[in-house]
């Protein structure tokens, strides 16, 4: 079996009287592709902020790599191999697109070198993304969708171990996600990466990922195939709940 | 006027006119200084120095000059702004005895300010005659060319203590700001008071900048002591006076330090200070010659000298006077003439030793109507004391 | 060592060369105008080292300088000036250490009203411990060294300062700074330990300004808190920077030097109304040239 | 009054001198994110035009402060006019606004303070008015002080009720939360700004009114007042009304006590220490909820 790179164990997190995550346990191994869905406020970002060591949880566990990193800074996380990127892009906007890519390099992804990396510098990740054309332009000036992916690259600057992306797809046509999802799924097969993509677009994510765990009112409320958990009930109710449901959104 | 009388004159005045650059052939005597004109230091500068300054080169300039060995020539102020920064009066003393080489320097205001540039004075060989610098510390430096003009603390304190005496004051209270002034002034008092048996009930220190003391003078005022004493600066001369007089804190004797002898503390603390003593030297009634500066300063400046540090710095102005008179500008000259020699200025004979003014006493003043009364020592008092202090108005 | 900052560095080292000749070149008044400039060059330079790139505006400047001095003044009378310099900076630098470690949680106005707290409270603390238990407030330095040996010293620090920051600029833990600066959540998921990389800048841009001030205060004879922890010194420092654009390396050296003479200049030619002139001249800068003077200089220099 | 009772009356007065010296300030940065460090000028041109009025024309200085008020208040719209509008409408986040605004502080602090220096040359000016005490409860109070106390409260309530209650207040917290959102509201920020400039200014004016009863006046006195406001609004949260008079008041009885229980050398080093303290522990302010 496949090395264990993420553990949450019983993840909670409070904000005074709202309980924002609520005892959410979810394990990610080297080379899966994780989908985590849920309609709107159902703490996929403040799950996500607390997997990558931005946001400690209230009470719970995280474990990385087989160490317990639970309220470590959010450096540590990057420097045990969890990247991430924001949903709404936050590149260094005065830097050019390289340095925004090297910056990880320098940083998270300086000690570490295994032996599939494919990508070891700037140019080969910018490249991979389609932007060596705008290497030297400051991240500020590309559009909203290259700064979408310039944010993926600067998580792969890191040279992650866990991959965790925020809405990437979101306000993309049909066809660049789709060729996201290619690009995701490449990285992860040469890279050798464990990935867990939140999406609010149920759709999108169902056709790319393996596994999925869906996040209602701040608890799990199934985790499996993706076909599967698209017919469970509880999920089913989670999304009609939602005016319909991201499902028709999504389309 | 008769007609043949107007025409002579305007002649003679004519003449006077086109001759007067023949006549004045020789360049003028350049005087330098560095001085606050901005910043926090400018109050006591413009009050004490910077105007003097202006009115004695004015005065002589209306006369001929300056005399330099019995030869008139005029006199040319070279005065810049010290921005009140220490760097900036370094700098500009620097500029004005290295790059302008002017004759003559006139010293900055303020003690730190005379300390920063009194290596210059020495290293450039320039006479210092400082009215406002303060403290044995600066004599402590042994400069040959520094003279300094005010009373050093041990003789004003001593000058309190026997007025306070004299008048059978046995208990006192003291308080003083934290910095050079007040810890020399405190320290002094506490031996004068000690020689003359003079009990200290209550001694606290403060900070510059203080806005409210009350709460100190309420606990002094419980402890009800003869006399009351603030080494203080005037931000907080004029606090202690309007917080002493807020709670009734009125005792026998009470005694505020620098700013008591500005004319702006009488006109804001109105008639209500009537036998408040604090630290001055002169008075307009001390001499006729104190009486011609006061007036003069007056029709000049439109307003009124201090009655403490301003007579030093024209005494030291006078000094200057007299020594180019006699030796002329050869600085190292001049410097040896003012160290060995004997002044009369309008505070009286000074004479220097090791730099220090020996001649002037220390003196006690009163207010007593609008004038700042001498009250000790008795040789030079304008006034008796009022004693003990009337009530607050 | 890029090609890039091996040409900025051998050009500041070359200036600095050229300027050591200036003791023997300029009057006294000249030099000491020169040394005003030095200093306010390594202020702003070492200033916009730390709060350029991280945008944490510091107002603390002036203790760190006021710190400097005292080691100075306490220290002359058994240490070397040699040795008093770069003490100064140490412990500048390790008070900021202590300092950064304390508040650097906090950002903007509250970062800036902080440190300036933090410049007045030390201020008041040597204050109450001269009096207190030396008392005395005010040293003497009895044997100041030539005015030579200080020009020289602040050069060198100067010197120091700029290829520092030229250095920092192109390092790994200059992009750490940049990182702080730009968003700094974002760095730290990145990988970079904010808290370490924020202290140690501030503690480096501290020493600069200690070592500044321990070499400063001899010009002066007399120390006390009131004049070497002048809050204008800080204020200056950071008004030299922004007009020169802190983000660049150029800007604050431009700046300084530019700034230094213009208000000697004014100072001495309109004795009464130049700083007026002064503050006119600051506002209409800072609305026209929003970006300061080094955003006038592209390329190689600016960027460097 | 009991010692005691007294003291806290004592704190609480000059506390209230503090509260009244930080309002302007609180406005101007606590609605607009304006720095101005010239703050302190302000309330010393203030403080000239009350005492000019007074010792020149014989001008009641209580009398004169609403004509104080309406010419810093006009000062201000043009302030406004030719600096900080640029500033606002130019910048692209409100920290860079805060920078900026920063630097032209510094600018209107050199030009206002050497502006007064040649107008009224640099010696220390001053008044008498309403300094007898008055007698509450057996403790006796300067009137002036008790009036700069009284006004403090006054115009922080009146402050305090005006942002609560009145359309303009729900505009001006409108403002404060979001300065687009409130925009797409249809609150004119365009007006707004320099009105809450202008009245920033006419409170700073209004205290240097009131305080040179109290206190001397030089051009220089600025500076301090400034470093007093800051402190003071910082304690109290940013823009908050109530909490910039809790803020002062604090700080005056702190220093109170502080001098009668430790030594008043110790004074600045406890109000720097307190700020300080406060800051760390509670960045928002001791008020903030």
């Amino acid at each position: 079996m496949p090395e264990m790179l993420l553990r949450a164990r019983g993840v909670y997190v409070r904000f005074g009287g709202l309980v924002a995550v609520d005892r959410v346990d979810l394990e990610v191994r080297a080379g899966e592709l994780v989908g985590v869905i849920g309609p709107n406020g159902a703490g996929k970002t403040t799950f996500f902020h607390t997997l990558s060591g931005v946001l400690a949880p209230t009470a719970g566990q995280l474990i990385v790599g087989g160490e317990d990193l639970t309220g470590h800074a959010a450096h540590e996380f990057a420097n045990h191999g969890v990247a991430r990127t924001f949903q709404t892009p936050r590149v260094f906007r005065d830097m050019s697109a390289e340095d925004n890519v090297r910056f990880g390099l320098e940083f998270a992804g300086r000690r570490r070198k295994h032996a599939r990396d494919a990508f070891d510098n700037p140019a080969a990740i910018l490249d991979l993304l389609g932007l060596g054309d705008v290497a030297a332009i400051p991240a500020g000036g590309l559009t909203p969708a290259k700064q979408r992916l310039l944010e993926i690259g600067m998580a792969l600057g890191a040279r992650p171990r866990v991959l965790l992306l925020d809405e990437v797809a979101a306000g993309l046509t049909h066809a660049e996600v789709d060729a996201t999802a290619q690009l995701i799924r490449r990285v992860r097969d040469e890279a050798g990466l464990a990935v867990i993509w939140i999406e609010h677009a149920v759709r999108v994510l169902m056709n790319y990922v393996e596994r999925v765990a869906v996040l209602h009112q701040g608890a799990k409320i199934a985790d499996g195939d993706p076909r599967k958990v698209a017919r469970d009930p509880a999920v089913v109710e989670a999304y009609l709940g939602e005016e319909g449901g991201g499902e028709r959104k999504a389309a | 006027m008769h007609w043949n009388t107007g025409i002579k004159v305007i002649a003679a005045a004519l003449c006077a006119a086109l001759l007067a650059p023949a006549f004045a052939q020789d360049a003028p005597v350049r005087i330098g200084y560095a001085i606050a004109r901005t910043g926090p230091w400018a109050v006591g500068a413009q009050m004490t120095q910077e105007p003097n300054y202006i009115m004695w080169a004015d005065q002589l300039n209306a006369t001929g000059g300056l005399s330099v060995k019995g030869k008139k020539r005029k006199i040319e102020l070279v005065g810049f702004d010290d921005r009140s920064d220490a760097e900036t009066v370094v700098r500009t003393y620097e500029k004005l005895m290295t790059s302008d080489k002017v004759d003559l320097i006139l010293p900055p205001w303020s003690t730190g300010a005379t300390f920063a540039m009194m290596p210059l004075a020495q290293k450039h060989g320039y006479p210092l005659l400082a009215p406002t610098a303060t403290g044995r510390k600066l004599l402590g430096m042994k400069n040959p060319y520094f003279f300094s003009l005010l009373q050093q603390p041990d003789r004003m304190m001593d000058a309190l203590a026997e007025f306070l005496k004299a008048r059978s004051v046995s208990t006192a209270a003291m308080i003083y700001v934290d910095d050079l002034f007040g810890l020399e002034q405190s320290a002094a008092l506490v031996v004068s008071f000690k020689e003359k048996g003079i009990k200290i009930v209550e001694s606290k220190s403060y900070p510059l900048g203080i806005k409210d003391l009350r709460p100190v003078l309420t606990d002094i005022k419980a402890k009800n002591p003869d006399a009351f004493i603030a080494l203080s600066y005037p931000p907080d001369t004029f606090l202690v006076t309007a917080q002493a007089r807020e709670i009734a804190f009125n005792p026998k004797a009470f005694y505020v330090a620098v700013g008591a002898a500005f004319p702006i503390y009488r006109d804001k603390m109105g008639p209500t200070i009537e036998g408040v003593m604090g630290l001055g030297t002169w008075n307009p009634k001390t001499s006729a010659a104190t009486k011609a500066y006061f007036d003069a300063h007056v029709a000049k400046h439109k307003k009124e000298p201090d009655r403490w540090a301003s007579a030093h710095a024209w005494a030291g102005l006078e000094i200057m006077q007299q020594a180019v008179e006699k030796v002329g500008l050869d600085r190292k000259a001049l410097r040896d003439y003012i160290a060995g020699n004997e002044f009369t200025t309008i505070i009286g004979k000074i004479r220097f030793k090791n730099g220090e003014n020996i001649s002037t006493p220390g003196v006690v003043s009163q207010w007593q109507g609008r004038e700042f009364e001498v009250v000790w020592p008795p040789d030079r008092a304008t006034s008796s004391a009022l004693h003990p202090k009337p009530n607050w108005k | 060592m890029t090609a890039n900052l091996r040409y900025t560095i051998t050009a500041v080292l070359a200036a600095g060369v050229a300027l050591a000749f200036m003791p023997w070149l300029l009057s006294d008044f000249l030099l000491s105008l020169a040394l005003s400039c030095l200093m306010y060059v390594a202020l702003a330079s070492s200033w916009s080292m730390f709060s350029g790139a991280t945008n944490y505006l510091s107002l603390a400047t002036s203790a760190f300088f006021g710190i400097g001095a005292y080691v100075t003044a306490w220290g002359l009378e058994t240490l070397p000036y040699a040795l008093a310099v770069p003490l100064g900076g140490v412990i500048a630098g390790a008070f900021a250490a202590l300092v950064g470690a304390a508040v650097l949680h906090l950002r903007g106005a509250y970062f800036a009203v902080l440190t300036f707290g933090l410049g007045e409270l030390v201020r008041h603390s040597i204050t109450y411990f001269e009096k207190t238990y030396a008392r005395t407030v005010g040293r003497v330095l009895s044997d100041p060294p030539e005015a030579v040996t200080v020009y020289l010293t602040v050069l060198l620090i100067t010197v120091a300062t700029v290829a520092t920051c030229a250095a920092v600029r192109a390092s790994r833990f200059g992009l750490a700074l940049a990182g702080v600066g730009a968003d700094e959540e974002r760095a730290q998921t990145l990988g970079v330990n904010t808290r370490r990389v924020k202290i140690a800048g501030f503690a480096l841009s501290a020493f600069f300004a200690g070592a500044l001030g321990a070499a400063m205060a001899v010009r002066w004879t007399y120390i006390e808190p009131m004049s070497v922890f002048n809050p204008f010194i800080g204020f200056q420092t950071v008004l030299i920077a922004m007009i020169g654009g802190a983000q660049t390396l150029l800007g604050p050296v431009v700046s300084a030097v530019v700034f230094s003479l213009f208000s000697e200049l004014l100072r001495l030619q309109f004795p009464y109304a130049y700083l007026m002139l002064l503050g006119l001249l600051l506002i209409v800068l800072v609305l026209y040239l929003p970006g300061g003077i080094g955003s006038l200089f592209r390329g190689r220099w600016a960027r460097a | 009054m009991g010692f005691w009772l007294e003291l806290a009356a004592t704190g609480l007065i000059t506390g209230g001198i503090y509260a009244l010296v930080a309002m302007g300030l609180n406005l101007q940065y606590g609605l607009m994110r304006i720095m101005n460090i010239s703050h302190g000028e302000f309330l010393m041109l203030g403080a000239y035009l009350t005492w000019l009025a007074h010792t020149v024309f014989d001008i009641n200085p209580v009398a004169f402060l609403p004509v104080v008020a309406i010419v810093l208040f006009f000062g201000g719209l043009a302030v406004y006019r030719l600096c900080f509008r640029r500033i606002a409408r130019t910048s692209p986040s409100v920290d860079v606004i805060e920078a900026r605004s920063l630097l032209v502080g510094f600018g209107l602090m050199y030009l206002v303070q050497n502006a007064a220096l040649l107008a009224w040359g640099a010696d220390m000016r001053g008044y008498s008015y309403l300094a007898d005490a008055v007698e509450i409860g057996g403790a006796r109070f300067a009137a002036n002080r008790l009036l700069a106390f009284g006004f403090a409260i006054a115009a922080s309530l009146a402050l305090l009720a005006l942002l609560r209650w009145t359309i303009f207040g729900k505009a001006v917290r409108a403002m404060m939360q979001s300065p687009t959102g409130a925009q797409l509201v249809g609150i004119d920020t365009a007006v707004l700004h320099p009105v809450v400039f202008g009245a920033g200014l006419a409170l700073a004016g209004m205290a240097g009114g009131l305080l040179s009863m109290v206190y001397e006046i030089t051009p220089s006195m600025g500076e301090p007042y400034t470093v007093t406001a800051l402190i003071v609004i910082t304690l109290g949260g940013l823009g908050s009304a109530a909490g910039c008079l809790a803020g002062g008041l604090l700080l005056g009885l702190v220093e109170a006590f502080g001098m009668h229980f430790t030594n008043p050398s110790l004074k600045t080093l406890l109000s720097y220490g307190v700020f300080i303290g406060v800051l760390l522990a509670r960045p928002k302010g001791l008020f903030a909820r």
